[in-house]
């Protein structure tokens, strides 16, 4: 220890400076998100797991139960949501169907992006795996969403899995180039060079500042992409490169609903509903976020 | 800003070489096979060879690749294994389609978001923030697939005012109002989620924008807002724009898939789905590849704009 | 003449309050009164609401903030008018000029094409005599060929030539007033110097009445008639330049006086120079060259051109030169964060880049680095105890409890309260974040130290604290310094040695006190003579005028 | 000028001439132009080219078309047929004998992968000296002769090769081959010098339309008068709409089945085959699923085939008991049945419909299924390759014609080597025997034999017949379809 230490010099009064800031709120996204459009995302977005999470329990009937008779039932007291083709009833079907897109939602994407964002991290800083790993994404990039699907549906069949699959390759390269962008931005930070400066490490950099610093709009991105993953869920669905049958998810069922438009208008109403609800508070959720990142 | 070109001309040309390997060895991993679709089950073996030998999918994988491409090279895109014909005139229809498509929306998705964003900065009003930013919202949170089905069911079936799907019969250009009227359902239908996210996109720049110094200056010079956003903050807005332009080109590629399917479009999205489905590797190969090109040369020209666009760059060659 | 005081008022501020939704207004209670051609300095400290009550002026408030009182032109009152009613008032009649001449600017349009867009706004519609009045203008601030600028972008520009567009833009329409809120601050010295003289000739030519916004006391002693000192929202003291230096009333005011740097008068007496170190140097560069850019591509940029400086142990080299000269290169190349063209840089006698690449970390472990922007510098993400306590977390230095002693023990050194380990960044001052970089870059007892431009951001009163206590450690812990600025006071103030940049060369180096009092270079004078004297008595351009009448 | 009023129309009066707008789901494939494998090969075939001798749908007894009269020797093994001297193809060469011949063995060659291909090729022997007549020689009587002469058009020998590549097709039927952008349309123009006679329209518009809903509705705005492919919800709807009819073709049928690896472990049991057989509810599927356009069977045979025996018929009648006490017994007898995989083509709602039903059906019995949708070119190479693990659902077709052509000529039935992997000698026996006959002289106790080897083996569960269905404007005047599902367009008419 140094001999300035042991002997502290005096402290000279501190008080509030002129122009001092004052404290900041510490959590912004969190105030964000507890308050105005975000407390609206987050109460849709809580519904609808909700109703998933607890749709074993809320639906009156299996999800692949087939009722005799009821063929094609209209909306009403034994029904609420009416029945599909095959006697079943929506409501229950539609209950369970979330799930399908919960799993997408809150899996697929999570894995997506933290795939995308390693994978970023890692490459960003060497420019030899930072152009290999661009170019990769690129050519993920290159083919529209469900190109790739029809594609990876080629390999794999269709199936939730599949989906979630094709989620994961649609994600990664997204949170892949976003974190690099993070990764060019912060390290020129002066921070960044004071932590070089010191002997930090490449992967020290990475993991204490970059990785912290980009958390920010990876959360934006994140909402952002769950909600294009209900999309992909619903249009792989509705061109039969969704969930298995007889298993319900939102796109499937809107799907057949969208089938039967001139027959039985009700079918598609309950699942769209779900969908949009599920995608508009997602979508809140973004703005109100990536609004608290600016302000 | 020669040399700028240059270097993104020499990436594009690297994504795309890899890009070809790539979509040649994925599309003949697949499992099934292009012969026994071809030759249906009641086919025998000795046909199923022969076809297999015709094809030339008997040859090794390399060789295969160092044909096609080298056909490619010399623009012959080589017979459909399915359809018979030449993959180019095949192609080449559907492109059309699509293109016509894809162009139409993305200009009713440009042009639309200009105007409402414009609208939405110079005006400021409230009410008019609140309605743009709920049919935005709407627009982005509702399924193409179920836009556009609506869309059919409203204005073509239920009050028959517009086509209900297909393409114009006497093509697009020798009867151009007739071509619109089949063009603005699906049109609309692919728009929407672009046109919605362009808005957001334009009008939060041009907040953005509104805060610089610059309009700070020129306010105090007595320059009236209204004219403040359109001489310079919208050009300011526009290069990003051009950018974000470009990428919801490939979303726009990939609605086309879905809005070519509910409006009968006979598009580059159904032969995709065709070519795969009955593994016609000539036509898939191409339209992969197509699809990537696409996507670059998107890039490419993005970037031209922006670059065209923006003085900094053009003058200087930085960004 | 300016200094009558019987020319009657132009502009009438009385009993200003702007508040926004938080507790302490911006602005208090200003009255200000501004008379017809002259020239009045608003100065304070940061947040004392100068440029508020300058931008409620022309209603150029932010949104959401509130204004009361009155603010007259012209019997006009500007405060509540529709937006219509005050653009036939900004510009024509009342102008404003900002801080940044690099974002002033719409960078997408020819500076033509803003000059025209300015005057069409009031009422000159005809392209021709439009693009005529904008060469006009482009002459009256002194901007060489004037018709090819006309097609220019901003980014063409230098820095002094887009503050001086600027300008034009703000007289275009020869406005009576011109409101200019910090017009010179992020130029050079020598083109700040330009700048000044250039109001002041315009104030002469057309008799516009400038409130001129400022936290250089040398600026206002250099050309205001009058004073207004604000502070927290309030006018403390009010009067002639002159009277108001000599004597201050307020003991705020009196603060802000002494915390002025001063450069010692040219010509004073040189105290002999010591005699040159003979120990191995703490940093050696040996005929180094940077280059930006690719050479490959033939774009690489030369930035230090054969520079060769020793910073022997203990001993504090200022470096100073214009913007642009290589100043940050140079510290960069030390902390190694620049690629090295050609030469040596030796550390402690030590080649750095011919060591192995194990050795290079050990090597640079006595090396710290001081940013200048005290913000940018710490990781808001991190508590500053975890921001000082990173290089030890890196090099892994005693145990974590030992760790975080010695955070409190550098944090009393820095002599801010322990208890300040557990804030981020955002919850401190300009003044204590850059005691906190200080802090960690004492954290590892570095031997030498790299600031660029340490104190550059902060206020004067602060950067007057903290620049003591950066001389105190030093002193005390030893450690050699490469202290960057471009302010030649502050140099003197803790500089032994000082070396002059210029265009990526070494033009001089010596003893500060011989090379300020006797500068052996053409281009070292100049930079001294444009320093801007906090001296009214020794005020330049008033001399010249005295003289020539 | 607006695109929707052009469209409508509606005063009633018989119109002259007239385009025919076509909606068809599949696109015509050059190479598979005579498997009768889309909707639009068929309008092609059924426009382009004549066949010998016609069907009437109905029935199997043949009336002349191309061939004015035939005679068949005694023994069953050459047929001499008598040809029109009046007919020229498009591109105004005379027809003669020597096309019919070429006709024959190009339906024999392997690599147009015909289903009547072995029938082809067992004619042997072609006598052409008389252009106008020709005499067949087959190796073995043909039972199914007929069959193969109402479904073989007459092309062209010298424009083969451009109807390979899709690029020119030649026949001598009603409509000219026009064009074709591949992906979207062909159209067809009227043959003036059609031997029967001037057809009414001008001339026929296929639109390739894959999405049925987008037939539906491009039909309900009146830009198709014809529609080929809707799902039966939809013709059930458009049926009961006055501007609409809808149309369906008895004696065109298909079937749906069940199939069933016989090598896997469990199924190999045949009680198990025999209890999926009775665990499906078959007339759910027909009103359920067919919405009314079919019927439940056991045995693949419409009503009025010479094989159709209503008491075999009803073998398989829904009886869950009866299903569960076989399940059980199997069971017993040390039968382990895992969940069994169910695979079927995802791209057509149907399968998916009835495999969902089956599920649930099989569910009750203790047979559990997991469906395995799978992408139209697995399923049909699993088919081909006799690799399908378990259970899979597909239609077939060829039980409305003479049994034989089932029998010999259908995949999944071929006695040799089937999607089933099921080899018995009894049925090969059974099967060759009904197809070694002359036509129409085959012993109904043979059919009966072949009926009680399907039962027996049980290898393929017969689910329904389908009825093909197409739906048109009221605009539209008769219309015609053949046995093999192409539409007559002849005789058809507009009014405006
Ligand atoms: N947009 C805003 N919202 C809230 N408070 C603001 C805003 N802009 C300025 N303030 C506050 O108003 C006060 C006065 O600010 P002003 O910009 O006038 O200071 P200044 O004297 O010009 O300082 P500086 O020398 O830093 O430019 C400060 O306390 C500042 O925090
Ligand atoms: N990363 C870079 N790439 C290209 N050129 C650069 C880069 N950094 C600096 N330069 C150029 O190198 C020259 C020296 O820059 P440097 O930052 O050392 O100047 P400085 O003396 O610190 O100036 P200032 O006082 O403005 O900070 C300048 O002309 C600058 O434009
Ligand atoms: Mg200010
Ligand atoms: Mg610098």
């Amino acid at each position: 220890m140094t001999a300035s230490v042991t002997e502290p010099l005096t402290p000279v009064p501190v008080g509030p400076v002129p122009g001092d800031p004052g404290p900041v709120r510490a959590n912004r996204l969190r105030h964000a998100l507890l308050h105005g459009r975000g407390r609206v995302g987050v109460v849709l977005v809580g519904l609808v797991l909700l109703l998933g999470v607890l749709g074993p329990l809320l639906a009156p009937y299996g999800p692949t139960e087939q009722i005799q008779g009821a063929n094609l039932v209209g909306p009403g007291a034994g029904h609420w949501l009416g029945t599909d083709e095959l006697n079943r009833d929506i409501l229950s079907r539609t209950l369970y169907g979330i799930r399908v897109d919960l799993v997408v939602v809150f899996a697929a994407v999570p894995v997506g992006a933290a795939l995308g964002v390693l994978l970023g991290l890692v490459t960003s800083w060497w420019p030899v795996t930072d152009v290999i790993a661009q170019r990769a994404f690129d050519l993920l990039l290159a083919f529209p969403a469900l190109i790739l699907g029809i594609l990876i549906t080629a390999f794999l069949g269709p199936g939730v899995f599949t989906v979630a699959v094709v989620i994961v390759a649609i994600e990664l390269p997204v949170f892949g180039r976003l974190v690099r962008t993070s990764v060019r931005t912060v390290r020129e930070m002066p921070f960044v060079e004071a932590s070089q400066v010191v002997g930090a490490t490449p992967w020290w950099v990475l993991r204490k500042h970059v990785l912290p610093n980009s958390l920010e709009p990876l959360t934006v991105q994140l909402a952002v992409s769950m909600s294009v993953a209900v999309f992909v869920e619903g249009a792989m669905s509705f061109l039969g490169l969704g969930v298995r049958p007889p298993h319900p998810s939102l796109g499937s069922l809107i799907k057949d609903g969208v089938r039967l438009l001139h027959e039985a208008p009700f079918f598609a109403a309950g699942p769209l509903t779900i969908v949009v609800a599920l995608v508009l508070g997602l979508l809140l959720i973004s703005q109100s976020l990536a609004e608290a990142r600016r302000a | 800003m020669t040399r700028y070109l240059l270097s993104r001309l020499g990436s594009a040309l690297l994504v795309t070489a890899l890009a070809s390997v790539g979509i040649f060895a994925l599309i003949r991993l697949v499992p099934g096979d292009p012969v026994s679709v071809l030759a249906g089950p009641d086919a025998t073996a000795e046909s199923r060879a022969a076809i297999r030998a015709e094809l030339g999918l008997d040859r090794p994988f390399w060789s295969q690749y160092v044909h096609w491409i080298g056909d490619l090279a010399r623009l012959d895109l080589g017979p459909s294994y399915k359809l018979g014909g030449d993959v180019g005139s095949l192609i080449s229809d559907g492109a059309l389609n699509t293109v016509v498509l894809t162009l139409f929306a993305l200009v009713l998705a440009a042009a639309g978001a200009i105007v409402a964003s414009t609208a939405a900065v110079v005006w400021d009003k409230r009410w008019l923030n609140s309605l743009l930013s709920a049919v935005n919202t709407a627009a982005v949170a509702v399924p193409t697939f179920a836009t556009a089905l609506v869309l059919v069911l409203v204005f073509a079936v239920r009050f028959p005012v517009l086509p209900a799907g297909g393409t114009p019969p006497a093509g697009f250009f020798s009867q151009p109002d007739i071509a619109l009227q089949y063009l603005i359902l699906p049109g609309l239908a692919l728009a929407l989620p672009a046109w919605a996210a362009l808005t957001r996109f334009l009008t939060e720049s041009l907040r953005t924008e509104l805060r610089q110094p610059y309009v700070t200056t020129a306010r105090a010079l007595g320059i009236p807002r209204r004219r403040i956003v359109l001489t310079q903050a919208l050009r300011n807005a526009l290069p990003a724009t051009v950018t974000v332009l470009g990428l919801q080109l490939g979303s726009l590629l990939g609605g086309a898939i879905l809005v070519e399917a509910v409006f009968a479009w006979p598009g580059l999205g159904r032969l995709v789905e065709q070519g795969i489905s009955s593994r016609d590797y000539p036509v898939v190969q191409v339209l992969l590849l197509l699809s990537v090109v696409v996507f670059v040369l998107t890039q490419l020209v993005g970037d031209l704009i922006h670059a065209w666009l923006d003085p900094r760059v053009r003058l200087n060659g930085v960004s | 003449m300016p200094d009558s005081p019987l020319s009657p008022p132009v502009l009438t501020i009385e009993h200003l309050a702007i508040s926004f939704a938080q507790p302490r207004p911006a602005v208090e209670d200003v009255s200000v009164t501004l008379r017809q051609g002259e020239i009045l300095a608003l100065v304070g400290e940061s947040g004392s609401g100068k440029s508020m009550t300058a931008r409620a002026v022309l209603g150029l408030l932010p949104p959401g903030a509130k204004a009361t009182g009155s603010i007259r032109y012209d019997g006009r009152e500007l405060l509540g008018l529709s937006e219509a009613g005050l653009n036939e008032v900004r510009g024509a009649r009342i102008a404003m000029v900002f801080q940044e001449p690099q974002t002033a600017l719409n960078p997408v349009r020819t500076i033509g094409w803003q000059l025209r867009e300015a005057l069409r706004a009031h009422g000159l519609r005809s392209r021709k005599a439009a693009t005529e009045r904008a060469i006009e203008l482009l002459r009256a601030v002194e901007i060489p060929e004037p018709e090819q600028r006309l097609g220019s972008y901003p980014h063409q520009l230098s820095g002094g030539q887009k503050q001086r567009v600027v300008l034009a833009l703000a007289l275009a329409n020869e406005p009576e007033v011109l409101l200019a809120d910090e017009p010179t601050t992020a130029l050079d010295v020598t083109v700040q110097a330009e700048i000044l003289r250039l109001l002041d000739r315009i104030r002469e030519r057309t008799g516009t009445a400038i409130v001129l916004i400022t936290h250089n006391m040398g600026v206002v002693a250099e050309i205001a008639d009058r004073v207004v000192v604000l502070q927290a929202g309030n006018v403390v003291e009010e009067g002639e330049t002159r009277a108001l230096f000599a004597r201050p009333r307020e003991p705020y005011t009196r603060t802000l006086l002494a915390s002025v740097l001063r450069l010692p008068a040219p010509g004073s007496a040189v105290p002999i120079a010591a005699p040159a170190d003979e120990a191995t140097p703490a940093v050696e560069f040996r005929n180094v060259h940077v280059r930006y850019g690719s050479s490959r591509r033939g774009r690489a940029f030369p930035a230090l051109n054969d520079v060769s400086l020793r910073v022997a142990p203990g001993e504090v080299v200022g470096l100073v030169g214009e913007s642009g000269s290589g100043k940050t290169t140079l510290g960069r190349l030390a902390a190694g964060l620049v690629p090295l063209a050609g030469g040596q840089v030796l550390l402690h006698g030590a080649d750095v880049l011919a060591a192995p690449r194990s050795e290079r970390r050990d090597l640079r472990r006595g090396l710290a680095f001081v940013h200048q922007d005290p913000e940018a510098s710490l990781d808001p993400r991190l508590s500053v105890g975890a921001s000082i306590r990173e290089p030890l977390d890196i090099h892994r230095v005693g145990t974590p409890a030992e760790r975080d002693a010695r955070v409190a023990e550098l944090l009393e050194a820095v002599q801010l309260p322990p208890s300040y380990a557990e804030r981020r960044p955002r919850e401190l001052s300009g003044g204590q974040r850059q005691r906190i970089a200080l802090a960690r870059a004492l954290a590892l007892d570095p031997t030498l130290l790299v600031a660029d431009e340490p104190t550059s951001a902060l206020d004067v009163s602060v950067q007057a604290r903290v620049l003591e206590l950066f001389r105190e450690l030093q002193e005390r812990l030893g450690f050699a310094c490469l202290f960057i600025s471009h302010d030649l006071a502050v140099v003197h103030k803790v500089a032994d040695r000082v070396a002059v940049l210029r265009a990526g060369q070494l033009v001089e180096t010596g003893p500060v006190a011989t090379v300020f009092a006797q500068p052996a270079e053409d281009y070292t004078r100049r930079l001294l003579d444009a320093v801007p004297v906090p001296d009214p008595t020794r005020r330049r351009g008033r001399r010249v005028r005295e003289l020539a009448s | 000028s607006s695109a929707v009023d052009e469209l409508k129309s509606s005063s009633g009066k018989r119109q002259e001439g007239g385009i025919l707008r076509v909606g068809a789901l599949q696109d015509i494939v050059p190479a598979r132009i005579f498997t009768n494998s889309s909707d639009a090969i068929n309008v092609l075939i059924g426009s382009v080219y004549d066949s010998l001798i016609d069907y009437p749908r109905d029935s199997l007894d043949p009336k002349p078309s191309l061939a004015t009269s035939w005679k068949l020797s005694d023994d069953g093994t050459q047929l001499h047929l008598q040809l029109r001297d009046d007919v020229t193809f498009h591109s105004g060469r005379p027809f003669t004998s020597k096309d019919v011949e070429f006709s024959i063995k190009t339906w024999a060659d392997p690599t147009w992968t015909v289903q009547l291909q072995r029938t082809a090729a067992a004619v042997t022997g072609f006598d052409t000296t008389d252009p106008h007549a020709i005499t067949l020689t087959f190796a073995h009587p043909l039972s199914n002769i007929f069959d193969l002469l109402d479904m073989l058009p007459i092309i062209d020998k010298d424009t083969i090769g451009q109807l390979r590549e899709g690029k020119a097709f030649v026949g001598t039927g009603p409509f000219k081959f026009a064009s074709w952008s591949p992906g979207s349309k062909i159209s067809f123009t009227r043959n003036d010098d059609y031997w029967r006679g001037k057809p009414a329209l001008d001339g026929i518009d296929v639109s390739v339309i894959p999405d049925p809903q987008a037939q539906v509705a491009q039909l309900r705005a009146h830009q198709l008068d014809l529609i080929l492919g809707a799902s039966y919800r939809d013709f059930q709807s458009l049926g009961k709409d006055k501007q609409f009819q809808v149309n369906q073709w008895n004696g065109a049928e298909g079937q749906v089945y069940v199939g069933t690896n016989v090598t896997n472990p469990a199924l190999s049991d045949v009680r198990v085959r025999q209890a999926i057989a009775y665990a499906l509810d078959r007339k759910r599927v027909v009103d359920e699923v067919l919405r009314g356009a079919g019927v439940p069977i056991s045995t693949p045979w419409p009503s009025y085939s010479p094989a159709y025996d209503e008491k075999a018929n009803a073998t398989y009648d829904y009886d869950l008991t009866k299903a569960k006490k076989l399940v059980d017994e199997a069971k017993a007898d040390g039968v382990k049945i895992p969940k069994l995989p169910l695979t079927y083509p995802a791209e057509n709602p149907i399968y998916g419909a009835i495999a969902q039903i089956a599920q649930a059906d099989l569910a009750k019995v203790g047979i559990e299924v997991e469906l395995d949708p799978q992408e139209q070119a697995q399923v049909i190479q699993q088919l081909i390759g006799a690799k399908f693990p378990a259970l899979w659902i597909l239609s077939h077709g060829y039980a409305n014609w003479t049994p034989s052509t089932l029998a010999v000529s259908a995949y999944p039935f071929n006695a040799d080597h089937n999607a089933s992997l099921y080899s018995d000698p009894t049925y090969k026996a059974a099967a060759e025997k009904v197809w070694e006959a002359k036509p129409g002289a085959v012993d109904p106790a043979d059919y009966a034999a072949l009926n009680q080897a399907l039962l027996k083996g049980s290898f393929l569960l017969e689910i329904a017949i389908t009825l093909p269905q197409d739906a048109s404007s009221t605009t539209v005047h008769d219309l015609g379809q053949t046995k093999r599902g192409e539409p007559i367009l002849y005789d058809t008419y507009l009014t405006k």
